[in-house]
Parts: structure tokens; C-alpha cells; sequence
């Protein structure tokens, strides 16, 4: 192994082969090269959001005609920087009332459960965090932590916003992991394994998102409302919750849920690289490792800038159209995939993986345009019925003598 | 001691800690934050029992999803009262004596077992076999017939739950 | 490596402490709380026999596997029921103390 | 297989120290200067009424129930997806009736209106 060809491997190798030559015992050499490697990974992950926000301004801006930030350095590369200086040296104030363990937890939890996410991540070929043999449901587990943190931080603050703030996001994120977890069994069962590493190699011949291009799409929207950004930003909706769950926070406090959110959101497209895009793999890099972690990262940065382009473009949903969606077109739809491609899967098991994948991509075509059709139809009906657009009735309901609910 | 057993001890304190929070604190939110405690505590116990599976189910199951879903009809059924005033019922003694004895009796029968010492070690890596269990799930030789059970159970839960809950003319009731 | 019978004194005590939950609570949700301690128990102690049994025998074993995963089952209805009940008693009689929850008596 | 699990072990306690040692550093330097009114409720300059945790509406049960429903159930089909490629064809109708039987269940939620939002 050369440095050039692989150089993350390459030093991790040369970084063991020292630490295994200072004479400590076996199982220390372990935990120390473990711990270095978990270290390097989390704080490259925390100052890669600094380039992250800059990059995500600078795209905002160029979408909205403006030229975003542009003062701090070459093309305003430093203004990150800059904010965070200025975040660090912010007052945190506290609510009277707040239940502090939980508040000043929230924050805390809210970024490791994004960090723990990159644990299993297979980097390349070489530089696999851990590869986990329920590595894929380990994705889905940590993602979910995130929504403890909400709670904890729209409970822990002692207002009535924060608290309807985290509660309507914590439905809308439990929401979203429906079809998110139903659709992450279709790469599932093409790769026959739950390794995330297992599922890169599986797309060694066709990428997933050929063979099932309906269960990308389910969870590339799904994967977008559990970053909870827009058309998903519910909860920033300023003129129903002033802010949602993050209400009473300041300082860094403040900015650990952001740090989160730029984190989560370039996680989830990493994730979705991985799972539908092939990962690491591309010509050429199983012999040059190193070429295999620029892939990765390309796809990566392919997807995110369609989420921000997402973001950009897109007005926010209302709540009822937001858990419409969820629940009467993607739920149904990854059920009923689920169940199509096991069984064309089944029958064309004997054909050559070629038909089987013209096969399973002409079923979710189907389906996606049946869906596409149906979604149509009810449209239609409703404005030919003429009704009047349903009014947002009661979104937020507060204590009431009957409990709540009508 | 070697570090698992370190790592197993903590898990085990922790997890009973907090257990014993969750059947005393006074406020059912706080009761439900412990509970989300012992149950990390608990999947740290299945990763120590080389369950892989199963450490990952109990986070995304209980953590993710039974745990909001206590905490959400915590929200759902607080007033005034719970935050104050005891929330013990009288015979907490009797119960109280009720479960230590029950402990009790519970180890020393286990203690008369010849194997209750065994140490149990390292199994080969693919002991929690996903394929195997899979493959039993749906074979007719082993589990098909609770297979689908489970289904059936789940959707009479998912039935009944949201006919007693989504009742629309509980309005008239005081 | 850790011995099965710390695995079972854990579950043994977990489950203990569940059940005393369960009988002196007052608040329903907080019964049901206990209720899943004493199921969580039951996981620890099926899993830990699970790998007990697996070490005896060479060849793979999934029974204790596809037990818990049924264990995992009843506990998701048991709880999803259980607290549409309480729910649905309270907004009915607006308290969740099991004392005051007197509907069977008419 | 431990050792991947200490990693993610380690990996957890870094997570969680990252994020908290910053919190404290930043709480160093920044300066502290509370007073009642700046630590009241943020309730854009109106007084709180009442208590403030409120209660929520039975809504957010119901989507909850679903969602523990289906994550059980997926719980349930990824060890079927793991083995898929290598189960007879019975089996794989197995799963699908398994599917089959939820979705009654779910369109029964769809027609009682449980999933709508009001």
C-alpha cells in the first residue's frame, strides 16, 4: 500500500504499526487507535459544517440573485468563521422555569446523535468506520435520537411555543421515518445484507437508484422532511411558533441545533449516496482507494446541492399537505413497491440480472406513474367538486376543557 | 474484571438507576426521560450480549418510538395534579415487599441451577445470523405461523388503539 | 468474560422494580411504564439465553432470536392499546389515576 | 463484532463531548449577566398566562401509534429482506401477506380519518 494511491489508509496503517510498537498491551493499542480515529472523524465532520454554511449561503444566494456572503476573505469564504467568533462570545440565557439538565442537554444530544451517524459510513474502499452487520437499521436507530433531543429542548425550556414547536416536528419527523424505513428495505433486499459496506459492494454492477428508482425518491423526501428542512420547515414557521422548539436558546446553545441541521443535512446525502448512489464505488476505485472517497464525496455533493436547490425553490408546505403527503401518497406507495418488487423479484429470480433489473425498474415506473396519476385524479376532483380550500383549522391546540382533538 | 465486564456493570447500574427513577419520580415527564435512560442502558446490555440486532431494534423500537409514544400521552393526560401530591398509592410497602421477595426467590432459584456460573464467551462473528433468522421467520418448520400472527396482532393493536382513541363523540361526556 | 448469572440478577432486579412500578403506581401511563421495564427484562433474560444456548452448540441458533422479536411484538400492541385506553379514560374523566378510574362500577 | 461496537461506543462518547466541551469553552468566554426580565419567557414581550406546559391534542398519539406500528413491523421485515434473495417463492408471499394484513390495518386508519391533520 502507497500513499498516494490510498492515503487515508495509508496512514491509518502507519499510525497502528506505531502505536502497536510503544509496547503498551494489545487491547489498549486498540482502544487509543479507535479513539484517534473516532476523534479525527468527529472534529473533521464539526469544522467541515464551517465550509458547509458558507457553501450553503453562497448557493441561497446565488439562487435568490444575490451574491450572498461576500465581505469576509476570498468570496466571503471566512464569514462562517466570522459568525461563529461572535456566536462563541454570546450571553446563553436561561428561562427561569427551565428544567436545566434537559435544556442544556438537548443541544448537546442533537449534535452527537447527527455525529454518531458517521461511524458507520463507509469513507472507501480502506477507511470503513466499522462495518456493522446491522449497519443500515444503526442509520435509522441513531437518526431517530435526534427526535429525543427536540423533545428534550421544547420540554426543557419551560414555553409554551418551544414545546408545540418540538412536539409538531417530533410528528412530523416519526412521520416521515414511515416511509423512510419501509423504503430502505428495497436496497434491503437487493443487497441481501444490512452492512452498509455490504450494500456499497452490492452496487458494484448497477447503482440502486436504476433498479429502484421509486424507493430513492421515497427516500430522498423522506429524507429531506427528517432534516426538517424547507419545503419541510414546519417548524420555523416564524408567524405561528416564533421559532419552534429552539425558542428560548442562545449563544452556542443556539448554534449546536444549527451546527445539527447543516451536519444532518449533508449526513443524509451522504446516506443516500451511499445507499442508492453506489458509495464509493466508480471506475477504478477499488484499486485506488483514494479515487473511491472523491466519488463518494461528488455524489455527495451532487445530492446536497438538489436539497438545496430544494430548499431554494420550493414554498413551504401547510402541515396538512406536509402529513398528507406523507401518509396518503408516500406510505402507500412504499408498501405497495415493497410488495411489487418482491414479487417480480421472485419470479424473475432465474433471468439474468439484466432483465431482473429492467424488470424491477419497469414496476417502479409503474407505480410511480400510477401514483403520479391517482394524485391527478383527486386533485382534479376536488376543484371540480368546487369545494373551498379546507382552512388550516386549528393547528395548534392548547389546552382545552375536553382535552383536545376537535 | 476485563473491560467488558466494566462496560457490562455500568450498563447494568445505570440501567437500574434509572429504573428505579422511573417508578419514583413524581413527574411523568421526568419518569419518562429515565425511562429512555434504562432503555439505552438495556441496549448497551444487548451489545454486550452480542446482539447486534437487537441493540439497534431496542433503540429504534423502544427509544424511538414507544418511548414518544409515552411521552407523548404523558402530554396527553397531564393536569394540574400530577405535579404534586404523591403518586404512590398507599400499599406501596406491600408492593414494594411484594417485588423484593419475588427477587429473592427468583435468585435463589436461579442460584440452584448448576448453570447459573457459566461464563459465556465471545461467539463467532456471525452468531446473530440476520439470514438465519430470517429464513426461520418464514419457514413453515419454524416461524411462519407467529410470522403472520404478529401482523394480525399488530394490526388488531393498530385497530383497537386508534377506534378508543380517535372517539368522536366523547364530547358530550363531563 | 462475563458470567450468565450476572445477566440473569439484572434482569431478575429490572424486573423486580418494573413490577413494583406496576403495583404502586398511581398514574396509569406510569403502570404502563413499569409494565415495559418488566418486558424489557424479559428481552435481557431471552437474549442471554439465546447466547448461552448458542455457545453449547456449534451450529446457529435462532430461536431466542425469533422469541425476542415476538417479545418486541406484544410489547409494541400491549403498549399502543394500553395507552389509547388511558387517553381515552382520561378525556372521558379527565384523570389518569387508576384509583379514581371507576367506570366498571356503573 | 465487539470491537466494531467499542468503536461506536467510543465514537458515542466523542460525539457527546464534542459538542458539550464547546458549549462550556464558549461558556468561559462569554459574559453573564442575567436579570429577570431577560431570563422570563419568551413570549414576544406578553406576560405567560397560565401554566406553561400545555397539553397536546390526540393527534400526535394516533400519528405516533402508526409509526410504532410500522417500526415494528419493519423491525419484522429486514431480517425477510436480508434473507429474500435465497427464500423459496412461498416465502416471499409470506412477507407480502404479512404486508397485505397491515395495510388493512391502514386503510381501516385512512377511513376512520385518523391520518388526517386538523
Amino acid at each position: 500500500m502507497d500513499f498516494l494511491r490510498d492515503p487515508f489508509g495509508f496512514v491509518i496503517q502507519e499510525y497502528t504499526g506505531w502505536l502497536g510498537g510503544l509496547g503498551l498491551p494489545a487491547g489498549w493499542v486498540d482502544i487509543i487507535a479507535k479513539l484517534t480515529g473516532a476523534l479525527v472523524l468527529a472534529t473533521g465532520a464539526m469544522l467541515f459544517v464551517v465550509f458547509l454554511i458558507w457553501y450553503e449561503r453562497k448557493l441561497i444566494g446565488r439562487i435568490q440573485d444575490r451574491f450572498g456572503p461576500n465581505r469576509v476573505g476570498p468570496w466571503g469564504i471566512f464569514q462562517p468563521v466570522a459568525d461563529m467568533l461572535k456566536i462563541f462570545t454570546k450571553e446563553y440565557i436561561t428561562p427561569i422555569g427551565a428544567d436545566k439538565f434537559a435544556y442544556n442537554l438537548a443541544p448537546i444530544l442533537a449534535v452527537a446523535a447527527v455525529l454518531l451517524l458517521w461511524s458507520v459510513l463507509p469513507l472507501s474502499v480502506t477507511v470503513v468506520g466499522t462495518d456493522l452487520n446491522v449497519g443500515l437499521l444503526f442509520l435509522v436507530a441513531v437518526g431517530g435520537l435526534g427526535e429525543m433531543s427536540y423533545i428534550l429542548a421544547g420540554w426543557g425550556s419551560n414555553n409554551k411555543y418551544a414545546l408545540l414547536g418540538a412536539f409538531r416536528l417530533v410528528a412530523q419527523l416519526i412521520s416521515y421515518e414511515v416511509p423512510l424505513v419501509l423504503s430502505a428495505l428495497v436496497p434491503v433486499m437487493l443487497a441481501g445484507t444490512l452492512s452498509v459496506n455490504g450494500i456499497v459492494q452490492a452496487q458494484e454492477s448497477v447503482w440502486f437508484i436504476v433498479a429502484a428508482p421509486a424507493a430513492a425518491l421515497i427516500f430522498f423526501i423522506a429524507s429531506i422532511a427528517e432534516i426538517g428542512r424547507s419545503p419541510f420547515d414546519l417548524i420555523e414557521a416564524e408567524s405561528e411558533l416564533v421559532a419552534g422548539y429552539n425558542i428560548e436558546y442562545s449563544g452556542l446553545k443556539f448554534g449546536m441545533f444549527f451546527v445539527a441541521e447543516f451536519l444532518h443535512a449533508f449526513t443524509v446525502s451522504m446516506i443516500f449516496a451511499t445507499v442508492f448512489l453506489g458509495g464509493w464505488q466508480g471506475p477504478g476505485a477499488a484499486e485506488i482507494p483514494v479515487l473511491g472517497f472523491v466519488y463518494l464525496m461528488l455524489k455527495t455533493f451532487v445530492v446536497y446541492f438538489v436539497t438545496i436547490l430544494f430548499r431554494g425553490t420550493l414554498p413551504r408546505f401547510r402541515i396538512d399537505q406536509m402529513m398528507n403527503l406523507n401518509w396518503k401518497v408516500l406510505t402507500p406507495l412504499s408498501l405497495a413497491l415493497i410488495m411489487a418488487m418482491a414479487i417480480v423479484g421472485g419470479l424473475t429470480r432465474e433471468l439474468p440480472v439484466f432483465w431482473q433489473v429492467i424488470a424491477f425498474l419497469l414496476v417502479n415506473l409503474l407505480l410511480l406513474g400510477a401514483t403520479d396519476q391517482l394524485m391527478r385524479l383527486s386533485q382534479s376532483r376536488k376543484t371540480k367538486s368546487n369545494l373551498p380550500m379546507q382552512p388550516l383549522r386549528k393547528v395548534l391546540t392548547t389546552s382545552t376543557k375536553h382535552g383536545a382533538g376537535e | 474484571m476485563n473491560g467488558l465486564q466494566v462496560v457490562f456493570l455500568l450498563a447494568a447500574l445505570v440501567s437500574l438507576f434509572s429504573a428505579a427513577m422511573v417508578v419514583s419520580a413524581r413527574r411523568m415527564m421526568h419518569a419518562a426521560l429515565w425511562l429512555v435512560l434504562t432503555l439505552m442502558g438495556v441496549a448497551v446490555i444487548f451489545v454486550t450480549l452480542q446482539s447486534s440486532f437487537f441493540a439497534v431494534v431496542q433503540v429504534l423500537v423502544y427509544v424511538g418510538a414507544i418511548a414518544i409514544l409515552i411521552i407523548f400521552s404523558v402530554m396527553l393526560t397531564r393536569r394540574v395534579m400530577e405535579d404534586h401530591g404523591d403518586q404512590i398509592l398507599p400499599g406501596w410497602r406491600a408492593a414494594g415487599l411484594v417485588a423484593g421477595l419475588l427477587f429473592a426467590i427468583i435468585v435463589g432459584f436461579l442460584a440452584l441451577w448448576q448453570g447459573f456460573t457459566t461464563m459465556l464467551v465471545e461467539l463467532p462473528a456471525d452468531a446473530d445470523n440476520l439470514l438465519d433468522l430470517g429464513q426461520a421467520l418464514v419457514s413453515p418448520q419454524g416461524y411462519a405461523l407467529p410470522f403472520e400472527l404478529a401482523s394480525v396482532l399488530l394490526v388488531a393493536a393498530l385497530i383497537g388503539a386508534i377506534t378508543i382513541a380517535v372517539d368522536r363523540k366523547e364530547d358530550q361526556h363531563g | 468474560m462475563i458470567p450468565l448469572a450476572w445477566y440473569l440478577i439484572f434482569s431478575a432486579a429490572l424486573f423486580c422494580i418494573g413490577l413494583f412500578g406496576a403495583l404502586a403506581r398511581k398514574n396509569a401511563v406510569a403502570i404502563l411504564m413499569g409494565v415495559e421495564l418488566m418486558l424489557n427484562a424479559v428481552n435481557v433474560n431471552l437474549i442471554a439465553f439465546w447466547h448461552y444456548y448458542a455457545q453449547m452448540r456449534s451450529t446457529p441458533y435462532v430461536h431466542g432470536l425469533a422469541f425476542t422479536t415476538m417479545v418486541f411484538v406484544v410489547a409494541a400492541a400491549e403498549v399502543a392499546v394500553g395507552l389509547a385506553l388511558v387517553i381515552s379514560a382520561y378525556r372521558r374523566r379527565q384523570t389518569p389515576v387508576v384509583d379514581e378510574l371507576t367506570l366498571l362500577k356503573g | 463484532m465487539l470491537g466494531n461496537w467499542l468503536y461506536i461506543g467510543i465514537f458515542a462518547l466523542v460525539a457527546l463531548m464534542m459538542p458539550a466541551l464547546t458549549i462550556f469553552i464558549a461558556g468561559i468566554l462569554s459574559p453573564k449577566r442575567p436579570d429577570p426580565i431577560k431570563n422570563s419567557t419568551y413570549e414576544c414581550g406578553v406576560e405567560t398566562v397560565g401554566p406553561n406546559w400545555t397539553q397536546i391534542k390526540i393527534q400526535y398519539y394516533v400519528f405516533a401509534l402508526v409509526f410504532l406500528i410500522f417500526d415494528v413491523e419493519a423491525v419484522l421485515l429486514f431480517p425477510w429482506a436480508v434473507a429474500y434473495q435465497l427464500l423459496p417463492l412461498y416465502a416471499i408471499i409470506e412477507g407480502v401477506l404479512f404486508l397485505l394484513i397491515l395495510v388493512v390495518g391502514f386503510l381501516y386508519a385512512w377511513r376512520k380519518g385518523a391520518l388526517e391533520w386538523f
